[in-house]
């Protein structure tokens, strides 16, 4: 069975203390603790510094486009449904230039995890504001405080039917772990959001000012995460500032649905057909 | 007898004019005639003038004509929008509560009571049935024409249904037969094709998706548009059934990376679209390229730039397929001409793809995607699955390192391939610059290994990329590039006829570009370029690849409409007879 | 002053019967009513037979790219603000390919109006899924019926900060005229989604199928519209299947909270600048 | 006495390289001296080798010279990376707490305790500084180089900085200058400029901003993208205050498709990005080329494909700024080749735009975008604004028809604007093929116009599209474009040492491209395409364009670092001497 250190990959080139350690760490343990080996998983990365987890971690990994890591990841999931897919990557490129992806790989529902590495600022263009920074936040594209107002993922994406919502922190790799783990165990499309700090370019949303802010759903009485309207109200309550699994439905998936999907693999299908069956075909246009 | 006749039907959209050409043309296909067709339609759902032109021939043909022998007119619109082009002694049916005939300067109009006749049987809704007997007629055919299409259409909502149509079928025919054994219009019947086969009738978009399916694609995503969609439609319909699938992405830019994330498992994958959407899939372009991640995009032209003429036939496509994306990628365009052709060059261009991992894209236009032609009997065993270097699972898991060389070196540049999934194989493919394991590396040593390598391994292409008919040495040279094929064809033929050595070469891979072409050109005396677009683009394709510095004489039309073939001889007359020839 | 038939642009080629008609004369109706004047005014429309919106109203239009209505727009309303702007489209165009802007459009809250024409399909191209059709909804693109789940615009607009949200119904002109009135008026963002029954190709979304299933918030006791959850929740309660202004916030616009934004019209501004300005400028690079 | 000297820091991103180099720069460019630099980075915030190359010279100079002189080492790995550039006689300077001096073949390696001596005075922050001061006294300057700058930038943090930072200066300073004293290293002082006057400096991005707030844009909308970034951030700054604003788009298409409705509202406007945002614009370049919206797009090239090597310099994205889109669009693609140049270029860009209503391309380069190069004086009075056909109010007004004839036919192909709000004007502008009012229409003859009308426009364009320094008839003619001007002007001077006639065309305008190109490359012996990309693209355009079917010789480089002028001559002079020349 593979260990944690069978996951790791290339060196990384992260900032010291950049909160996608983490991330990547936890997705690398969670990984090895279910017993998944490295050729049985797929990551799947935007372009930022958030993408570059699949360099540096060790299993099939596709380093992609900035915004489009979700429509690949789910071309690669439908493609080979035995693989276990995680598509990754940062806010910018996931609620920025990547949010009609989302909310349509929300819709979808397929078998998948998207862990995403919200530190609301742009990291590897050297810090720009990001759609989830918060309004008045200064950067070399907003030098007098950026004006829109932040755009919610976890309730977008509770109103469209997410089946597997949690949020984690880069500074609590215990809970993460958790997170993750049960994210790939879903059945569906499952998000992850990671409140996940640059270092270098983000003195607001620091480590400490989430350890200050932060409260995690389990420490809530009676929290029934699988009641959709009660999750959307948490969020909206809490500003945003929980963790923890917040919603868990399960739900037949896309593969599920699609009443004539293949039952093997379609990429271990044979690609030979008898003759006879194009011949058919060939009738219909006669 | 004569051996062709090109036969239309004209009114508003939604009048059912579609049904009643397909009708007309699967009758005629299934008696073992060739078509080739055109549609005029607009940009709307309902109203509007369309037509439908087919031209049936005894001899295989794939231009739909210059002139209409027969017009059936669902209203005036049709008759005034259709004078200019009836042949001699043409005939032209319409609908009129008074029978009547007028013979004019161009052929004959014939007024029949097909509403009242149709009404008397069962309603207004066989109208066309009746026209399409009386069609049978005019051509010299049998009653019985249309009655296994009845059959096969109808059959499911009972015998009635089949009845009345064959019913107003028989009664146009027998209306149609009055006339012309009153000698009140004169007809030459059409002859017996030399084979009594059905043939195929297919549009470009169908030979496209079968071709796919045939040729081991077993993912498509895409997003609709016009005159693509049908690729789409008709793979969701079939894929399945071989194992599979179909998704309408979200846009055209999911719709090619969701294929690359599926080719990137494994699978044959592909995407549709026209222009407006291969535009949004250049960047993805790039991504399939350097990641060398093989994947196949049609993209069926339509009249352009922007929205443009998304119902009208441009061949306006060429430089952004040929050019489009950021950076420097090998990849291969095939253009193939007929849709027949379009089957086995979809089918071949995914064993493209895979052995050079490459994209590929199938340059198809309006004109081949939407409008019907005969297709011969299909040879499925000129199809052929080449995977190229995608390894087994056994022969992946027999490396060892850490990490799979997915872009190893090697001499013909193309590295092996491991998939997800497999043990001993993985890696990381790369959008950005990378080493053999597929990490990120700048070093420029790498880097240009890395170029040579990716933009090196075409050179191994050496199929023809054009078909060529007639001598190096010649009069004129005519070149062209899909759909045209059949209008220059019949050009060639004409000029031949008034003496002149006359080739006729038709691009079929606009890259990796062909330059044997170049011997052709310079030993020439007349190079004429044919192509749907205003500023010649094969003809500067050719000015680039060829360099031969010689003049080519660019024949352009962009109006949305083909060719006709009075203009092509036109042009190159008047070329010809200026230089004094 | 401008009456309803100076609104008037070239012949509609809609399908008769087609909700979009009914959409366009409330627009037209409700532009009059306000006191408009057709040059005063920029249509901005996307692709579909939706977005012929603009060909058919007399105001300065733009047809422009399908899905990409709303940056367009949004330039158009921030280079000039004294023009009321309007972007409009279908749910294909809006909410499929374009809702990637759309969720940026609501963060942004530029001042202008979205009116979108909601069919359920994709009419232009003869009867595709859109993605606000429901689950199990066949078409040629769908013949077992789509797996989707739905796209939830509403939820995700109130969700992302909408300033102004309110439904219609083709059925019903004068509600709807009302309502769009409301959001030309409104300062900020308005979102106006239409039901707006195709039909040539939708025979599931019709007009008895919305005549039934409606509901009016005004007919509710005591419907806050100033509550954002109350909103949210109520939509979510009635499947997204009510009409009328479900939500109206007063907020500083995007140019308001651009502190440096030009006061005067950007598309008036003098472009000839003394040269002492450039000088003082090229003096930063010594 | 040299005229010139090449000075170089190198060591990790983030040791404060950047800084270290720009106040360098500034220093010298204060002094009248002429700078033309270059940077090597990577795809990452903190660590991995870094360098900054200035050349610093009394003459106009763009190209940053193949050897170093002075090297600030700031680590081992910066050594090693550099031993083979240095010059002859050239110092390398690096931090050590145990002073020594050592020659070597190619100069001498002196090592400070750099850090010590920064320490002693305040801080290792102040370390640079130390050898800077260094770096003064090893060109014969003064110590008070830095004076002004330090102020400038301490000032507001009191004086204690203010004092630290100079003290600092002087201390490096003095013990280079014992160095040189004690004739322990010899130097060679660099001569006075000409003319001792502040020179600005500027990277390209800024110049490009620059130019688009004097030329008349009062919009940008963009998103973030290396190396295009600095054109938003500048001109976040700067706008508003004469009337504009910038909005940080969501991404590519909506940064391009903002700035086409901020135009179609009358606004100057543009948008900004590098070879994947370009690819993504792809289609709304359509947008504005059928509705004929004015829009200036500024592309800064990178090495591609994909996402490429982000952070290297290369001339890859020529074919697809010229030809990416479906359809047929009129497009103006103009590339500076100096940052001097990106101002004017920029400004005229908003002009062309207006005038021909087409979209710009400014194609940039990462060198060209990032580097800073001294600029002269800018002259302000050479900048005009010229909206072309964009009506005012009153000449609007006088319309009296229902709709305004937006896109009306005339002599030049260029149809009278108007714009929102202006009373009379109202029209539809559009993506659909329309008529002169800009409403849909697909009827022939209209089409036929409209093209010819879009088309054709660009031929009243007829501002030279090259420059060109030589003879037509020559031995030699290089021909290249964007920032590679420097080098190949420094080949021309050496090949003429030779004895060779040779000329230097630099193309200016990529399309409409100038084809009086032709008649130098008929003329000339041998004409070699100098440029960084695999393909030659600039050569295969020339082909296109010129169509001569002579040889073009292509020197090209894709590693994603820049020639240097030693392997020009060496190609050039090879492939001369195989000629027996
Ligand atoms: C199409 C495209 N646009 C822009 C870029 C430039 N770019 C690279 S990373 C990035 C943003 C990264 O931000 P985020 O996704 O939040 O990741 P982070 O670096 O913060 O982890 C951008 C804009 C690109 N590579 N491709
Ligand atoms: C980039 C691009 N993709 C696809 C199309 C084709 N297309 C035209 S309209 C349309 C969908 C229209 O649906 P909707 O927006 O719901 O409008 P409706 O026709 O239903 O009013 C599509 C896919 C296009 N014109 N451009
Ligand atoms: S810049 Fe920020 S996000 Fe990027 S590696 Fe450094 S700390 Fe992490
Ligand atoms: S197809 Fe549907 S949406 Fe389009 S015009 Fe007809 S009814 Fe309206
Ligand atoms: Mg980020
Ligand atoms: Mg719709």
């Amino acid at each position: 069975m593979a260990t944690l250190k069978d996951f790791k990959g290339d060196q990384p080139t992260w900032c010291p203390g950049c909160g996608h350690f983490s991330v990547m760490a936890s997705l690398q343990k969670a990984a090895s603790e279910i017993g998944l080996e490295p050729h049985d998983m797929g990551v799947v990365s935007g372009i930022g510094c958030s993408g570059k987890i699949s360099e540096y971690t060790r299993a099939y990994g596709f380093h992609t486009l900035h915004g489009r890591s979700l429509p690949i990841a789910q071309g690669a999931a439908l493609g080979n449904k035995d693989v276990q897919i995680i598509a990754s990557g940062g806010d910018g490129d996931g609620y920025g230039i990547g949010v009609g992806h989302f909310i349509h790989a929300v819709r979808r529902n397929v078998n998948m995890t998207y862990l995403v590495m919200d530190n609301n600022i742009y990291g590897l263009t050297k810090g720009q504001t990001s759609p989830t920074s918060q309004q008045g936040f200064i950067t070399k594209s907003s030098p007098k405080g950026s004006v829109e107002s932040p755009v919610h993922p976890l309730e977008t994406a509770l109103a469209n039917g997410i089946t597997f919502l949690a949020q984690g922190f880069s500074g609590d790799i215990k809970q993460l772990n958790e997170i993750v783990k049960a994210a790939l165990q879903h059945k569906g499309f499952a998000l992850v959001n990671v409140f996940s700090p640059c270092v270098t370019f983000n003195k607001v949303n620091t480590y400490d000012y989430y350890k200050e802010n932060l409260v995690d759903v389990s420490t809530f009485t009676n929290y029934d995460k699988t009641d959709r309207m009660n999750a959307i109200k948490t969020i909206r309550e809490k500003n945003g500032l929980v963790t923890g699994i917040l919603f868990k439905e399960d739900k037949p998936t896309f593969t599920d649905l699609t009443k004539d999907f293949p039952e093997i693999a379609i990429a271990k299908q044979d690609l030979n057909l008898d003759s006879t069956i194009l011949e058919k075909i060939e009738k219909q246009f006669q | 007898m004569r051996n062709e006749i090109v036969w239309k039907v004209g009114g508003q959209q939604g009048e059912g004019i579609d049904s009643t050409g397909e009708i007309f043309a699967l009758a005629l296909a299934r008696k073992g005639y060739y078509i080739a067709s055109n549609k005029h339609f607009a940009s709307r759902i309902k109203g509007g003038y369309t037509h439908y032109q087919i031209r049936v021939s005894t001899d295989p043909v794939y231009y739909h004509g210059d002139y209409t022998d027969i017009l059936l007119a669902l209203d005036q619109e049709t008759i005034d929008n259709n004078v200019d082009v009836m042949s001699e002694n043409s005939i032209i049916l319409r609908d009129g509560n008074e029978e009547s005939i007028e013979v004019k300067s161009r052929g004959t109009v014939i007024t029949f009571p097909l509403t009242k006749m149709a009404e008397a049987i069962g309603g207004k809704i066989v109208r066309n049935m009746v026209s399409l007997g009386a069609s049978a007629a005019f051509y010299g055919l049998n009653e019985d024409l249309f009655d296994s299409i009845i059959e096969d259409r109808f059959n499911k909502k009972g015998d009635e249904m089949v009845n009345m149509n064959k019913n107003a079928v028989r009664a146009g025919f027998a209306k149609a037969t009055e006339y012309i054994d009153n000698k009140n219009i004169s007809i030459t019947p059409l002859m017996k094709p030399e084979l009594e086969t059905r043939r195929s009738l297919m549009i470009g978009n169908e030979a496209v998706g079968f071709g796919a399916l045939a040729g081991g694609c077993r993912f498509l995503s895409a997003y609709p548009i016009t005159p693509a969609s049908e690729v789409m439609e008709w793979l969701k319909k079939e894929l399945p059934a071989v194992g599979g699938t179909v998704v309408q992405a979200e846009d055209e830019i999911a719709g090619i990376t969701m294929a690359i994330g599926a080719a990137y498992s494994g699978v044959r994958a592909m995407t549709s679209t026209s222009g407006p959407g291969l535009s949004l899939k250049t960047e993805a372009l790039g991504l399939a390229g350097i990641s060398e991640t093989p994947i196949v995009i049609m993209n069926s032209q339509r009249g352009g730039p922007g929205t443009g003429l998304p119902t009208k036939f441009e061949q306006s496509d060429l430089n952004t397929m040929i050019n489009a994306g950021h950076g420097e990628i090998a990849r291969i365009v095939l253009a193939p001409s007929t849709v027949e052709e379009a089957f086995y060059m979809t089918a071949q261009a995914f064993n493209y793809a895979e052995q050079y991992q490459v994209p590929v894209i199938i340059a198809m236009d309006l004109s081949l995607s939407l409008f019907i032609q005969t297709v011969n009997k299909l040879d499925f065993n000129k199809i052929t699955i080449n995977r190229g270097k995608l390894l087994s699972d056994a022969e992946v898991e027999k490396n060892e390192e850490r990490f799979f060389l997915r872009y190893g070196f090697s001499e013909d540049g193309i590295s092996n391939r491991s998939i997800p999934g497999q043990k001993g194989g993985v890696h990381t493919a790369n959008s950005n610059e990378h080493r053999e394991s597929g990490h990120i590396d700048e070093d420029p040593v790498i880097r240009i290994k890395m170029m040579q390598k990716r933009l090196g391994k075409l050179a191994a292409l050496k199929d023809p990329g054009f078909d060529v008919l007639g001598e190096k040495e010649n009069d004129v040279l005519l070149v062209g590039f899909g759909s045209t094929i059949g209008v220059i064809q019949e050009a060639q033929k004409e000029l031949e006829k008034s003496g002149l050595k006359v080739a006729h070469a038709h691009i079929k891979r606009l890259t990796p570009f062909d330059t044997s072409l170049t011997d052709y050109i310079v030993k020439s005396k007349n190079v004429f370029v044919i192509e749907n677009n205003y500023t010649g683009q094969l003809r500067r394709l050719i000015q680039m690849e060829c360099n031969t510095g010689k003049e080519l004489v660019g024949i352009n039309r962009y109006d949305g409409n083909p060719f006709t073939l009075k203009e092509i001889l036109e042009q190159i007359n008047g070329t010809l007879s200026k230089e004094g020839k």
